[in-house]
């Protein structure tokens, strides 16, 4: 499943159905709110493109790394500490395979899909910024 | 013509989350971002001071993200509509 | 934790556990009884050389790759098909250390932990045996 | 003097799972194996055709790895305990 969601994720499930008689190794990403001095962290986005960047992140590293199964889930919203930002998981025949697809596709996120960190501190809010 | 511009996450904070922009005919994308620019106090986030859009703005256009560089090359219609997204940090 | 079990492995409390303020990204890696035309995997072991080793891993990727947490649970005995052989989570404060350290941890799991794998086929049993 | 000699996997299938193996004083590590080897049909699993022991052999002794290559360097005392295994394959 690819998609977005304002709701916390449950990695869970994306885990077990990843479970196939020709996947060899399932590596998933979590990505969690690390406490940096902040309080909570907010995450915006412009869904319609994210979706479909996501989508087709998806479909490259299906094609590049030969995956038997993707998936995507990105939080957006209000997150406390240690919650789930994000959820990658990839079923592959081989395990290199593996850790390169999930690595790759999470370095895609950062560079282009179109969500945005701000951080909820004490003092105020500062949106992530590096140009 | 009119053009509108949307933005998102610090640009939205900077210049609004939707603007409607006046432009004479024959105005590009470059054109439309300098003029949204010169609305809000952090013109700065957008164009540097050659007025060239700044490399780490990522404009959709069309439904197609376009180069900083181009945006002088790509001449607008009425009713266009514009996505400025400042550099991304999920993941 | 660091185990050797010859139950069923639940991936999702490593997860869960590995959920600390410092920790930005979780690593999984789940190796899954692959069908490479066999009806089972079985799974031999010399356990208290096993167990020492994987504890050596753990404490050296801990340091080495600068991890909060580290979990390794192998199993061991008759698996089916799409069950879980291994289960690794590392907890990191940044991603490209997570993905290094858990992938690092498999090879040495592959290159040296004494733990063997035979196929369990219609016609036979054989060990894997890569000289 | 005797020493006790432990197999895994393959080398139990081919050897058996434990054998105790009656050897001169002064003999090695090395002859210890060797003279297992002969017990069995698949001598050249553990040494090749100059009764080296096969580089792939993982040999523990006292609680250490120990070289293939150092066998024939460490000598044996009554009732140790030597474990072979064979390649690998967990993970």
């Amino acid at each position: 499943m690819i998609a977005i969601t304002h709701e916390p994720i449950d990695p869970f499930r994306f885990i077990e159905s990843a479970k196939r008689p020709e996947t060899g190794g399932i590596v998933t990403f979590i990505g969690t709110v690390r406490d940096d001095g902040i309080e909570a962290l907010e995450l915006d986005v412009c869904e319609e493109v994210a979706l479909s960047d996501l989508r087709k992140i998806a479909e490259q590293a299906s094609s590049d790394y030969h995956l038997n199964t993707v998936d995507i889930i990105h939080r957006v919203g209000r997150m406390q500490l240690t919650e789930t930002i994000v959820v990658i998981v990839v079923g592959a025949s081989h395990r290199q395979e593996g850790f390169a697809a999930c690595s790759w596709i999470l370095e895609q996120i950062k560079e282009f899909v179109p969500i945005w960190k701000k951080d909820i501190c004490k003092n105020g809010e500062s949106w992530h910024f590096t140009k | 013509m009119k053009v509108t511009i949307r933005c998102y996450a610090r640009f939205r904070d900077a210049f609004g989350e939707e603007q409607e922009i006046d432009l004479p005919p024959g105005s590009t994308v470059r054109d439309a971002v300098i003029t949204l620019a010169k609305t809000g106090p952090d013109a700065e986030l957008l164009v540097d001071d050659a007025q060239n859009i700044r490399s780490y703005v990522m404009i959709m256009y069309h439904d197609e993200r376009i180069s900083p560089i181009d945006a002088g090359l790509i001449t607008l219609a009425d009713g266009d509509l514009i996505i400025l997204f400042p550099p991304v940090s999920g993941g």
